[in-house]
């Protein structure tokens, strides 16, 4: 399965592991874990995400198979949660398995930078008292784009 | 037609979907949330900065001057924060 | 514990689920896993690698203590193996934590470009009744320069 | 002063170490490879490529043009193939 969305917490190490368990002789593997963020001059109780789940699953799945093509990825899987989280809960991860480090170096970032401003998730921080809308950032679309041939 | 919302502007608007039945002159996404805001205080108020909106037409994304004749299901949400 | 030297197989899983209990709220965790290659068009029985214990720890240190203050990362580790390993086992891991994932990206890659040709290992493979040493690869030294300011 | 090999540099040698007194013309680590080249057979069939061998002096990787005054390790070897 190159695509997992769901609400429950998963734990990172193992998908890493069960990853690997088909490494089919490559070389490079990297894991990107995406964590609640929240640190002292800008601290957040919970992060929500909302999600387009049928938009989701579809973006994701061809942003998959442009990686796997652009980068000659040997495996891509994304798990990405939706829902309710606690600060340093994982909410996302990418593995790419490839014969050079390279290749799934990029193919990694990638996804990463893709994920940030096309799939449908929207992000709401909490803070104690008020809720906050996660602002897109420029800066994502700057990334985003630097893939663009 | 079904219309979808999401994030602050399902929060605004205080529902998730509609079910409408634009007239023809509606042809474009563009025209559809034009449609829509004037036809709904919350909607005009809420979708009034018009880049702020982004569009996918039965689950793909679009732009606004894609026809949307045929098409089930209009979503329309803010820039997404995935990842 | 920073780096760390050793001839044991290592769980890259466990590895990276320790490395992110200190999270120090951040929000970019990445981690590259070196397999033991084996390709079909180029397979190998076994690859050894030899070192040199007290300066690569040195050196590997000294790659820390840069890629911490060039990236601003909140945490490095970097796991390294020497002696006989099997296809498919890790030879080394490097985890990086940042508040964003280019920082954790750029400080990963960073590191594993240098330790590719500025880590004193030599890698052997063993491959049937044949025994040859990995020669360098310029595209490693390239890969190594373009890190220089 | 410890003079140590490493990969196919020892194993052309066929060991990881010799103890050695340079003379005092002795005074770079480029001069000291060639006086082992020429003092030893096999050292100097091993090290023709002056190219391919790499040096550290105690414990820190060092240029050709490193005086070797004062050091007590010398280790010499193939380009690092880490990672």
């Amino acid at each position: 399965m190159r695509v997992r969305l769901q609400a429950d917490i998963f734990d990172p190490g193992a998908e890493t592991n069960a990853f690997l368990e088909e490494a089919h002789g490559a070389g490079a593997a990297v894991t990107f874990t995406g964590l609640v963020r929240s640190l002292p001059d800008d601290p957040i109780a919970t992060l929500t995400l909302e999600h387009y789940p049928a938009l989701a699953e579809k973006q994701i799945g061809k942003m998959i198979d442009e990686a796997v093509t652009r980068f000659s990825l040997m495996r891509v899987e994304v798990i990405h949660r939706y829902g309710t989280m606690k600060p340093g809960e994982p909410i996302v991860q990418v593995m790419t398995l490839a014969p050079h480090r390279r290749a799934a170096f990029e193919g990694a970032e990638f996804l990463m930078d893709y994920l940030k401003t096309s799939a449908p998730f929207w992000k709401k921080e909490e803070t104690g008292g008020s809720d906050r809308w996660v602002d897109a950032r420029a800066e994502d679309d700057l990334a985003q784009e630097r893939w663009q041939k | 037609m079904k219309v979808m919302y999401f994030a602050w502007l399902r929060e605004r608007l205080n529902r998730s979907e509609d079910e409408v039945s634009p007239p023809p002159e509606v042809v474009t996404v563009a025209d559809m949330i034009d449609w829509l805001a004037e036809n709904d205080e919350a909607a005009g108020l809420a979708m009034e900065k018009r880049s702020l909106i982004r569009a996918a037409l039965d689950e793909e994304i679009v732009s606004p001057d894609t026809p949307i004749a045929g098409a089930k299901t209009l979503a329309l949400f803010p820039p997404m924060t995935g990842g």
